[in-house]
């Protein structure tokens, strides 16, 4: 599906993380050139903006933990299941091995796997907490994804807490084959038990979000926010381009488009994230809540 | 209808012919020819015990595929009685590439969910190929809600190549459809048997494509994108589609291996299509089984089974 | 609203009920013509077959007493709530005054109101089953109606049957204001209860079904199925016209175009309409019902 | 903005036009004019008594469309704090016509619903001229669904001419998706308090425009049919609205004089255009009053009376 056009574009991305490296990768005393507006920015700068380019507002990549840094409330992160590794369960060697691409995702981003999951607090109310690493096997869910994500609702769960995700991916990881479509099932049915027992859900989906992550857990949140620019669907626009067989309008997939089509709460920019996601949670997760919960 | 051969199974179909040939000459009165029909009989049984009888991963996604192989409709008109069919999402279309119907399966009264290909040029245009676009999924949600609030076991019937990719299926939400179906199929109170019969293509499958018990037919496949998209990808070359095919684990042993799938309806020596009358009367039985055992539990202690179903699947290391 | 057109329409169909009528309020030895296929009828022969042409299936009207009777078990069909009346708590007088409107209705149609209710079987299984006349006022609903379809679903919940309701209607009966447009959430309410409990209710929409009753109790069904040929909308067609300033599609607002745009089950002819309905109460509400209950 | 003009109010307006100019001229220097002035200020005053203090159900209608006249994006700036607007049906669109917010009232925190005109004309090309389309609707219940969920009382403001009646409104269903509103509000296990702050027209206000509580404002209508559309059906001639608005019991009062509204907000003489900030605060002091009386209920007896006051409207005989 969408993989085909994410995995292109990431190598294209690909960051070269050195000693000394700052948050997203970059060597702090570098100069970057905006895509947007064009202009170059000293990576300084760039980084004490949430990576948001100051002239033209456009959204740089961010990388997991500091995306749930940017969120929770000072201090208050503890990781959780941090050691969870994928294994390559099916020996999967066509093409390029998954056992080396592994290592190699683990080596450039000095991540275990793709998913970031952990207990936090935003504005005092207790949260699980979890994001996703484009840069790790472009964020793509195989069993680590998949459970690490399952396990940030069953926590939620257990412990009475709102769960807020930040989500980018491009998709199912297919070396994981069946293994990795049925994540989709499994994620989607933890969240649908935090739903049932009145649990607040936020997610956050960021540029990009598609294929199996997108038609799973990442769409059933009770609030859907989008970053700007972020372009988000089921299928990549180039598998939709060609079974359309004619070129696709300006803003398809893109974060505004969505909300026009009805299928996210709004764009916010990651200056505003942080409150947005707060106010949401002081009405669906109140101190004082005595939950009314169930379906009507 | 036009026997449809498989590109795998060229050598035998030639040697068919040539034997089809043969015997319609006056054996009687070509004494002689005897011996050589029978020595052509028996090679092509050996052939096709060789070709049918290990057949790889990529052929039977091709059995898989057979147009001549039983479809949804097929299924309906031999096993299922008193059909009435539910049409529609109430908000959008109704989409005939997902059939919904209430139906009857032996002794059980069951909710049927089904991707619906069609058996001819004219139907598959109507039912996109199979491929369900979201107000399909939506219709399958309303079905799963009506199955729960009447207490109707859910069976499922899987052939599809994947879920609709249009710019109108993206632009009204396939993802957010089928990400609620998985939802709601999670959690419903009532049995849930899955068949895959043919295609169990990506998300659009998993969709309607899990549950308490997932049966599949021999040479039925389920995969996380097909062997195709696959190639593409990796190698930039569909012709791979084989290689890639054989690292999916899509069969259906695959499936039992992995604790995904629980059994496997055998079909006839080169696929369901040379007998569906025998394919499809297994498959009643083999639901009607697993119907009988799931309705006789609690509903809340079945709802956390398949959970746990759900929840043991994947391979990773802890770490510690 | 529709209701515009309908009561214009209505003029049109306006029956004479003489002694020795018979169900459909036309003389038995008339002859009438189809007004599909142009072919000349005798009226006895059409009422032998359902009111339907046996010559191109059109479907004639017909009165909401033949509709019930139609469809369930012989002889099981005992009304209730036959006496209730409609008064003119608003004393409606603009143009027609709504008290002599009534008095009229009565006349014509032999009934107390546009809607029968009653208990009866269908297939051996309790149901509560009703039906609408479009000749008393265009089968609006006002209080009356309103109140017998609300009974209709309270005695269903009380008595754990299922509710077959057999659809025609304008859309509110405007003579009586707000009284009139309440009863769409009172309806929807009554309709929600029985849902909620577990008990199936089946509608049938006929030529036409317009208006507040179709934006509540009438579509609110677990399965709808629509006639041959039945108009069934919102808004009336001339509205809708007025609104786009263009003509509207064929077909537009039809049972089979309501069935391509996902809306209603099917369109069922008047000849198996019995029998289908008995097999999905058979589903809905078996003999062995231990209704599991509840919604997901 | 400038000063727009209903028809009733012509002759005060000219009235007032005259005083205001003469009342420009130098007073002082033409002390001939002053007696002039204070009688003509005592005439305006009068007039203004005699059109205002008693108008008719035809000039309440026209007093509530009035173009000046709070919306629910002044409310929503005046009264709320802390909103954050929820957006979509998830299926089709986010229809502008409906508002859905998880808002902030004093003490309450609830989901606001809300009808949405537009300021301006570019707004209400945007928002269809604040009648919903079916996933407008659609958009609603599933804010409903969300308030049910996480305990949140739900407050509504009605101010639709009615629902969109357009080609493809009937096409996706705006029937199923008003009914589907119905339904869900009314067994809905959160308190529901329901302002009509302007125009209540037929199903596209009922929509969301019953409850535990209706409060009315003053010059607020709600009716079963617009009086044009009545006139047309009765009259064949839309003038003769007045009189249907008369017929009709769309005033505040009506419908406390036939129990379908609790409560009536006063509005300035004129209406709440004069004076939009003492109208929109007396509104949030009556929904909050109500709230905290609703709020202390079981939620069961809740809604069981809020079925039992539905239930009880309608007036018939019984035939006994
Ligand atoms: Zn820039
Ligand atoms: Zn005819």
């Amino acid at each position: 599906m969408s993989i085909n056009d994410w995995f292109k574009q990431r190598e294209s991305r690909r960051y070269t993380v050195s000693a000394g490296a700052t948050a997203d990768g970059l060597p702090d005393g570098v100069w970057r050139k905006c895509p947007d507006c064009g202009k170059t920015l000293y990576q300084g700068e760039v980084v004490k903006s949430l990576s948001v380019c100051p002239h033209c507002g456009h959204h740089f990549e961010l990388i997991a933990r500091d995306r749930i840094l940017a969120l929770v409330d000072d201090g208050t992160f503890a990781e959780t299941d941090a050691g969870l590794c994928s294994l390559d369960p099916l020996r999967f060697t066509a093409c390029k091995p998954y056992a080396g691409a592994l290592e190699k995702a683990q080596e450039t981003t000095g991540l275990a796997e793709a998913a970031i999951i952990g207990r936090a607090s935003i504005d005092g109310r207790p949260v699980v907490i979890g994001a996703l690493d484009f840069r790790f096997i472009g964020a793509s869910m195989g069993s680590v994804v998949g459970e690490k994500i399952t396990r940030a609702f069953e926590i939620a769960l257990a412990e009475r807490r709102g769960v807020v995700l930040v989500v980018a991916s491009g998709g199912a990881r297919m070396q994981e084959g069946m293994l990795s479509l049925m994540q989709m099932a499994k994620t989607a049915a933890a969240a649908e038990r935090l739903a049932k027992a009145g649990l607040p859900y936020v997610s956050v989906l960021v540029d990009p979000t598609y294929g199996g992550v997108t038609a799973s857990f990442a769409v059933l949140a009770d609030v859907i926010f989008a970053e700007p620019g972020a372009l988000i669907g089921f299928a990549g626009p180039r598998l939709v381009e060609q079974t359309i067989r004619r070129s696709l309008p300006k803003g398809f997939q893109s974060a505004v488009s969505l909300v026009e089509h009805g299928m996210i709460d709004g764009v916010v920019s990651r200056s505003e994230l942080r409150e947005r996601i707060g106010t949401v949670l002081g009405y669906l997760l109140p101190d004082d809540a005595t939950t009314a919960g169930g379906a009507v | 209808m036009a026997r449809f051969v498989m590109e795998f199974e060229r050598p035998l179909v030639e040697l068919e012919e040539k034997l089809d040939e043969i015997s319609r000459l006056d054996a009687a009165a070509l004494p002689e020819l005897a011996a050589e029909i029978a020595d052509l009989e028996r090679q092509v049984e050996q052939l096709r015990q060789t070709l049918y009888s290990a057949l790889s991963p990529w052929e039977k996604v091709q059995v898989s595929r057979h147009p001549q192989r039983p479809k949804a409709d097929d299924y309906l008109e031999a096993i299922f009685t008193d059909v009435v069919e539910l049409r529609g999402d109430r908000a959008y279309a109704d989409d005939q590439a997902i059939l919904t119907a209430l139906a009857t399966l032996g002794g059980h009264r069951v909710m049927l969910l089904a991707h619906r290909k069609g058996r001819n040029t004219k139907e598959n245009v109507a039912r996109n190929f199979g491929s369900p676009h979201p107000e399909g999924f939506r219709k399958a949600e309303r079905a799963m809600r009506l199955a729960a609030r009447f207490g109707l076991p859910v069976v499922t019937l899987l052939d599809t190549a994947g879920a609709s990719p249009g710019l109108e299926d993206e632009e009204r939400g396939q993802a957010w459809a089928i990400a609620q179906c998985l939802a709601t199929l999670s959690d419903l109170p009532v049995p849930v048997v899955v068949v895959g019969i043919g295609e169990g293509g990506s998300g659009g499958a998993l969709a309607i494509g899990f549950g308490d018990r997932l049966i599949m037919l021999e040479n039925a496949y389920y995969s996380v994108i097909s062997p195709e998209m696959c190639a593409v990808i990796l190698f930039k070359d569909a012709q791979k589609a084989p290689e890639t095919a054989s690292a999916l684990t899509l069969t259906a042993e695959d499936l039992v291996r992995l604790g995904i799938a629980d059994e496997i309806v055998p079909e006839p020596l080169g696929g369901a299509h040379r007998d569906p009358a025998v394919v499809m009367a297994e498959v009643a039985v083999r639901v009607e089984v697993a119907l009988d055992a799931l309705r006789a539990e609690d509903p809340g202690t079945r709802t956390a089974r398949r959970y746990e179903r759900l929840r043991a699947i994947g391979v990773f290391s802890t770490g510690a």
